[in-house]
């Protein structure tokens, strides 16, 4: 009896806790980066996500830089056209959600990452330039942040080093450079 | 498998659970989660994201004009600092300036037209639609009984003309601006020389000495930054500045000399200087200038030697002698006299004593002194005598509209209430908060808040040069507000006088063509800080390009030449009794900063500088000098009444050293909700002053 | 009704009565509970702590309760490693009293930082140099071994005794209670005197701060001693309360004899300590910050009367009192040292928190006055009927003094 | 001290009291910069919340020589000891040794308080009630600054968010040295009077720096021993005599005569 106690406890903490944890949301649309990054198009992470003068990530581009490509329908896909008809002519924004996205408290300074350091994109968001369709996003019901700031893995346990965002995933690596930074060098 | 289960079973499986429940991530990850969720809850907005820009724009405020770089996110501003090399303001901002953009969001802001019913208290505040709010005005004017005010707080805009006109097209209408502020002693001199609407202006950028009776100079006078700049700005600046005042005044602190007259011996003071150069030293300056009324003039000050004038200006007569020394020696010298914010206007004679100084020592039409400008482009043949509310003959008017625009100095509720028919009199007030004067108003129209809507930056009062500037909006336009000009000629039109109604971006273009037409002068651009000739400038577009990028266009000097003729108005310098006596009980005098004695129309983030710091005391405080305080038998912190002929207040006391003895100084302003106000307790007298009153503090 | 639950051999009141005497405490309770949930929810503005006076009550209670709790690790240090044997007619009330005065303290802790949720950071991100890091994790571990410690009380009681579990239980708790006191004692010293240290630390506050010894400013052991003589002393009050309300004897005389002279003895030594360290402060420590020491007593409401009333008043005299044999033998005296005792520490918590915030830094500071709020009134009064609440079921449903059986024999 | 990672820098201020006339926009620009928001109805002296804070002192004479010094009041970011640093139980105060500055971090914070009873200038103030601005005010935030929530401590950190800024336009450049003119505090770019120099102290070229060792410099409670980072200059002998001073009674204590 306390076997299966122990079991049942087992079982809904690792399995149905997360379930319940996370809310599912899906993207507005089913955005290709696998086409627009891949040789037909072969463009940059840096030419849609930029990083102006001022040092100031742009993140997800808005509206108006689709459009500059997609004013009109280039091919006959689905997605395309209601890019085109439900955001590009109404020139609307299209409501991403994005994974990544740090609390209001957070800073995280792109331009010293990017820029002074070199670190290549896929080294904190994995292989996601590649990706043919974005993810599912989900949303923890008592922060209301991205799951992926803790990792897919609810242990917290990382199986690719780009997974998780929390802080000691900034701190480790900071420190295996030999860097050190105060609280308010990564928080405002 | 049991086939039943037993309490032991329960328990066990319980205990199981309990155990297991550790091995999972719930208890932990819950734990971090709720600690995350206290940092990033409902309870504290998010951030604001968006593309960062950066505008250009003026501060509207108060007739100030300060000059505003903004940055946006999105379509919001967000911060607001000044522009250093502007012309006009010099890199200022004040205080209230810093906030400005938070108006629109104002917790008093109105969303639709109102009616008032009642007063005080009990008024019950019924919205109305803005076209019934005009027909009930418009009703007013037919009625044809008493006249019809447009009351304008910041003249000389493309507005105030229209204004103006609109008033001339009404039998019995009159266009009217509140006690003329920083301007009273430009309005002596104008009539002192006979050029009722000659623009004058101070060169205080050449001057060598400035004596300023009551004028706050250094605490938000015309557009702060350009005395600020200049009596601060360097180290070894090389004017002299003399403050006479009867308070402790910011100003007064830091003037090179302060002269604490006695409260109403401004005058006293003033003739006493005139006795001293005139009597004592005469012929030290030559002025150009024949003075009509010298004779009975002279005969007026020779009673006022500095021993004779001590009784009432209480300054020691060396100390006389030593300023009316400093004066004469001076290669350029400007004196004015002004009122505090909250303390109002100085008495009629006051202002006449102090002005005809500076034809006595030669300052007007000279280099450094009260210089001729060049007449604002647009304005020719228009008068300059705006008709002040304190002329208009008391129970006269049977409307009276208020011009959202705001002064910044107080306008007590009093002097504009016994200017209306008694029972029939209807006041509009056209504003975007409720603040006090709208708190009085029978309708009140919601306006455009500052930013929301494109206004001018007429010429700042004493500047040696005419100047015209944009505020743009930073914010989106306001849909439930209603613009002025087109509310006014609404009315006007509703009462039975066709005209067309112009767009207020109309009246501002036009204004810009006639600017292009004269061709003078330059214009500043903040984006880069260049400077262009309006010569160089081909196509009016050009011109209103950079003015619609919050360019500011500065006139060129014009050739000075002193006034062959003028009087120093001596006929008013005679009949006036002794000082105002506070014997046996305290002097109450108001006084405020300009533009927070409004407290409904500044932003709430202005708390900090009274309820959160103390550093300026907010409304609702009286300060005592300890001794004061001492007869009366109060202490610090304590809850008092004050009381005065018109009424009683509860006030919390300040026992602060720097009161003079005998006086009690309070802040302007509205205390509470309802639109109270230490004015209702001043004398407000027929001429329009309201410094002085007499009052008794007693425990509550 | 309960009667199955009292234990075997007691006499206690009947459930009617005893409930009459329940009920307004458990109303005071749910009044304060009330409180705190306006300040948890609602945020702690309901308190009339302000920036500048951002200790008040709670803290000042935190220290008192803790200070007087402490009889609770003494008379077990007393007990189980000086092996007093006497002190065992008093080691159980003295464990419950240690207990509600802790877990009290701990609550009103919570409810005082603005960030409860979050007050485990303390475990994960913890300053070492920090007091109150020390104050925390000493008092977690103390009120653990606290609730171990009352554990076997208890489970002593009737009804749980026929549980074998419980009983085995019950026995091996028994075998480590040694183990436990001294774990209690090492840990009770160190918080204590960590909450000494608290103000001690303030270099900011030269009328709080005090000189090193050690890693330790001198109000850290001063607050030891002042507890060890406090704790005995509010021990020996409340059992001789509990006697007076239950017109029972519960612990023979020279059970409080012992525990006065122990008091006394502790106090004086105290008193001798504080003494010193007054005078090394006024003459040096404080100057030495700038501050002369007799300008924080210019005030009218904190006058040199305060100093004298807690170092010679409610210090020296009672201290005399309770080392003099004679004087001890005599209820009276006795009782009126221990309180006098108990008044003088708390006067001295008193003096530590609110006097130190009342007085100004810099140069044009105003010396501060602070009233406390309803809410924070109820809150302090929640955790005494908390208090009363406990140790009256406690008394009242197991064997909270040993001696009490056999005395009524008697 | 230089390291790889770029120098070393102790930022600080020195301000004239004799330039401060007291205006307030320092405060002003405070609050907007960081998101402090307008005080509840009932906030007082005590209870509001200001980074930064004028404070009114009297020189004690009487009208009409009285005269007064407005002595602006901040975190003056000790140095030594810094005596909020070591009280906080859960490291939410830290000295970045890159700058010298204090930093407090909102979300490590737990609410004790034991920092502002640490802090002998009162420059910590608590968020005694959740933080609320006027529909649509809470959309003019500053982005570059998070709101804090109920219950925590706050104050003055130089203007963070400008300096996050600063080292971002620097490092797209690719460098880690900062601009000076990129680095301005809202209080010093809001004073008109140029009463606030603010820069590095470890240039010693800087006019802060030579400022701070020039003759009339001085700071508040400086035998304290924490060495802040924020001197004062004034040449008027009655305020060099009050700052030096030790429990003065106060203007209101003053008022009572």
């Amino acid at each position: 009896m306390f076997g299966s106690g122990l079991a049942l406890a087992l079982f809904a903490g690792w399995y149905g806790f997360p379930r319940i944890l996370y809310r599912s949301e899906t993207q507005p649309l089913q955005f290709s980066h696998a086409v627009h990054a891949g040789e037909k198009a072969g463009m940059a992470c840096g030419d849609c996500h930029v990083l102006d003068a001022a040092g100031r990530f742009h993140g997800i581009p808005g509206t108006a830089k689709c459009a500059e490509c997609h004013s009109a329908p280039l091919g006959d896909s689905k997605e395309e056209k209601m890019l085109v008809d439900d955001y590009v002519t109404p020139s609307k924004e299209l409501p991403w959600r994005v994974y990544s996205r740090q609390p209001d408290n957070a800073y995280f300074p792109h331009a010293a990452h990017v820029a002074l350091a070199k670190i290549p994109c896929a080294e904190c968001h994995g292989p996601y330039g590649q990706s043919e369709a974005p993810r599912v996003y989900e949303v923890n019901r008592i922060t209301g942040y991205s799951r992926d700031i803790w990792g897919p893995n609810i242990s917290g346990i990382a199986s690719h080093p780009w997974e998780g965002m929390k802080m000691d995933r900034c701190v480790t690596c900071h420190a295996t450079h030999g860097r050190r930074d105060g609280c308010i060098d990564c928080h405002k | 498998m049991p086939t039943h289960l037993t309490r032991r079973d329960i328990l066990k499986l319980v205990g199981g659970s309990a155990v297991g429940f550790f091995f999972t991530p719930v208890p932990w990850k819950l734990l971090d989660d709720t600690s995350i969720w206290t940092q990033n809850w409902s309870k504290i907005p998010p951030l604001p994201r968006g593309e960062r820009t950066t505008r250009y724009s003026a501060c509207t405020l108060c007739p100030g004009g300060c000059a505003v770089r903004a940055q946006l996110v999105g379509p919001m501003p967000y911060s607001l600092r000044g522009v250093s090399g502007h012309p006009v303001s010099r890199g200022f901002l004040c205080a209230v300036g810093l906030a400005g953009h938070h108006m629109a969001f104002h917790p008093l802001r109105l969303a639709s037209p109102v009616r008032v019913d009642g007063a005080g208290d009990e008024a019950k505040v019924v919205p109305i639609s803005a076209d019934a709010a005009m027909r009930m005005a418009a009703a007013k004017i037919r009625e044809g009984n008493g006249s019809v005010a447009l009351l304008d707080c910041q003249p000389g805009r493309a507005v105030s003309a229209y204004y103006e006109d609109l008033a001339r097209m009404i039998e019995n209408g009159l266009y009217v601006t509140a006690a003329s502020r920083e301007d009273s002693t430009l309005q002596a001199l104008r009539s002192m020389i006979g050029e009722e609407s000659a623009p004058l202006g101070f060169d205080f950028e050449n001057t060598s000495m400035i004596l300023s009776f009551g004028a706050p100079l250094l605490d938000g006078w015309g557009s702060p930054g350009r005395l600020e700049r200049l009596l601060k700005g360097k180290p070894d600046r090389s004017v002299r500045f003399v403050q006479v005042e009867h308070r402790q005044s910011r100003t007064a602190l830091q003037a090179d000399l302060w002269v604490p007259v006695n409260p109403g011996g401004e005058r006293a003071l003033a003739l006493s200087i005139a006795h001293v150069l005139l009597m004592e030293r005469p012929g030290r300056r030559t002025s150009a200038t024949t003075i009509a009324d010298m004779a009975s003039y002279k005969e007026t000050v020779a009673r006022y030697t500095p021993e004779a004038a001590r009784a009432e200006s209480g300054i020691e007569p060396a100390l006389v002698r030593q300023v009316a020394e400093e004066l004469s020696i001076a290669p350029a010298s400007i004196v004015l006299s002004g009122p505090d914010a909250g303390g109002g206007p100085m008495e009629r004679d006051t202002e006449y004593a102090v002005a005809g100084l500076n034809l006595l020592l030669g300052n007007v039409g000279k280099k450094g002194g009260v210089v001729f400008l060049h007449e604002m482009p647009g304005t020719a043949g228009r008068s300059h005598v705006v008709r002040d509310i304190r002329d208009v003959p008391d129970h006269s008017l049977n409307l009276l509209i208020i011009d959202p625009a705001s002064s910044g100095y107080a306008v007590p509720w009093k002097s504009l209430e016994r200017k209306l028919c008694p029972g029939t009199g209807m006041v509009v007030s056209l504003a975007a908060t409720m603040d006090e004067i709208a708190a009085h108003a029978d309708i009140v129209v919601p306006a455009p808040a500052p930013y929301e809507s494109l206004q001018d930056v007429p010429t700042q009062t004493g500047a040696s040069a005419a100047t015209f500037g944009l505020s743009t909006p930073l914010l989106p336009a306001d849909k439930r507000s209603v613009d002025p000009a087109s509310f006014v000629a609404g009315v006007i039109r509703l009462a039975g006088f066709p005209l067309p109604v112009p767009q207020c971006d109309d009246l501002l273009k036009e204004r810009g063509r006639m600017i292009h037409a004269e061709r003078r002068g330059t214009i500043y651009q903040p984006a880069d800080g260049s400077t262009v000739r309006v010569a160089e400038l081909a196509q009016f577009d050009e011109l209103w390009t950079k003015l619609a990028g919050a360019g500011v266009w500065v006139d060129d000097p014009k050739e000075q030449h002193e006034p062959a003729e003028a009087s120093l108005g001596a006929s008013m310098l005679q009949s006036r009794g002794g000082p105002r006596r506070a014997d046996p009980g305290l002097l109450l005098i108001p006084y405020g900063y300009k533009r927070a004695v409004s407290g409904a129309a500044i932003s709430p983030i202005l708390s900090k500088l009274s309820q959160e710091s103390a550093l300026r005391p907010g409304a609702g405080t009286v300060a005592l000098h300890p001794v004061t305080a001492a007869l009366s038998g109060v202490v610090d912190a304590e809850c008092v009444l004050l009381d005065t002929t018109n009424g009683t207040m509860k006030l919390a006391v300040r026992i602060d050293r720097s009161v003079r003895p005998g006086v009690a100084e309070a802040v302007a302003g509205p205390i509470g909700r309802h639109g109270a106000d230490i004015m209702d307790l001043c004398d407000v007298r027929e001429d329009g002053t309201w410094r002085m009153t007499n009052a008794n503090v007693r425990k509550a | 009704m309960d009667s199955t639950l009292i234990p075997r051999g007691l006499e206690r009141a009947s459930f009617g009565k005893f409930l009459l005497w329940i009920l307004p405490w458990a109303a005071l309770f749910g009044v304060g509970l009330y409180a705190m949930y306006l300040c948890l929810a609602d945020g702690l503005y309901h308190t009339n702590m302000d920036n500048r006076f951002a200790f008040g009550l709670w803290i000042y209670l935190d220290l008192t309760v803790i200070a007087l709790g402490a009889g609770a690790f003494f008379t077990g240090f007393l007990l189980y490693i000086l092996h007093r044997r006497e002190l065992s007619a008093v080691i159980n009330s003295a464990v419950v009293l240690g207990l509600i005065c802790y877990s009290g303290a701990v609550v009103v802790l919570m409810v005082d930082v603005g960030q409860p949720l979050r007050a485990w950071f303390t475990f994960w991100h913890p300053n070492v140099h920090s007091m109150l890091t020390e104050v925390t994790f000493c008092l977690t571990c103390y009120l653990l071994v606290l609730a171990i410690e009352y554990a076997p009380i208890v489970l002593k009681n009737r009804r749980l005794r026929q549980v074998p579990r419980f009983l085995a239980f019950e026995f091996e708790l028994h075998k480590v209670m040694p183990v436990l006191a001294g774990v209690g004692t090492f840990l009770s010293f160190f918080h204590q005197g960590s909450l000494g240290g608290l103000y001690g630390v303030l270099r900011g506050r030269p009328f709080a701060f005090r000189e090193e010894l050690g890693i330790w400013p001198s109000t850290f052991f001063l607050f030891v001693v002042s507890a060890a003589a406090a704790g005995p002393s509010f021990v020996l009050l409340t059992t001789w309360l509990v006697q007076k309300i239950t017109r029972k004897q519960l612990v023979e005389n020279e059970v409080f004899m012992f525990l006065g002279k122990v008091s006394g003895i502790m106090l004086l030594v105290y008193v001798f300590l504080k003494a010193v360290d007054t005078l090394v402060w006024i003459n040096s420590t404080s100057p030495a910050a700038g501050f002369p020491a007799f300008e924080y007593y210019a005030r009218t409401s904190f006058g040199t009367w305060i100093l004298f009333t807690e170092i010679v008043l409610l210090g020296l005299v009672p201290a005399l009192i309770l080392v003099s044999g004679r004087l001890r033998a005599k209820p009276a005296w006795l009782f009126s040292a221990a309180l006098m005792t108990c008044l003088g520490i708390m006067l001295n918590r008193f003096v530590m928190t609110i006097q130190t915030l009342a007085l100004p830094t810099l140069p044009f500071d105003e010396f501060l006055s602070y009233a406390p709020s309803w809410e924070e009134v109820a809150t302090f009064l929640a955790v005494l009927a908390y208090g009363v609440l406990i140790y009256s079921l406690t008394f009242r449903y197991t064997v909270l003094f040993p001696q009490e059986r056999d005395l009524l024999k008697h | 001290m230089d390291s790889e990672h770029g120098k070393n820098a102790r930022f600080g201020m020195v301000i004239d009291l004799d330039r401060c006339d007291g205006c307030g926009a320092c405060m002003i620009a405070c609050a907007v910069e960081n998101n402090v928001p307008p005080g509840h109805a009932s906030a007082t002296e005590r209870t509001g919340i200001t980074w930064m804070r004028v404070a009114a002192v009297e020189s004690g004479q009487e009208y009409p020589a009285a005269d007064v010094a407005f002595v602006p009041m901040f975190c003056q970011q000790c140095e030594n000891e810094t005596p909020c640093i070591s009280v906080c139980p859960q490291n939410a105060v830290e000295i970045d040794p890159a700058t010298g500055i204090v930093g407090q971090i909102p979300q490590r914070c737990l609410g004790c308080r034991y920092c502002m009873t640490a802090c002998p200038y009162h420059a910590r103030y608590f968020n005694w009630r959740d933080p609320a601005w006027p529909e649509g005010m809470d959309r003019q935030l500053n982005p570059d600054v998070s709101p804090r929530m109920r219950g925590v401590a706050e104050k003055c950190n130089f203007c963070h968010g400008r300096l996050h800024a600063a080292k971002a336009k620097a490092a797209a450049k690719g460098s880690r040295e900062i601009d000076p003119a990129d680095y301005v505090p809202a209080c010093v770019e809001s004073c008109f009077q140029n009463a606030i120099v603010f820069g590095d102290l470890n240039d010693h070229e800087s006019e802060v720096a030579k400022l701070a060792r020039g003759a009339d410099t001085f700071r508040f409670l400086s035998r304290l021993g924490s060495e802040p980072k924020v001197y004062f200059h004034s040449t008027r002998p009655w305020v060099k005599e009050m700052a030096e001073s030790t429990l003065t009674r106060s203007k209101k204590e003053n008022g009572h005569g």
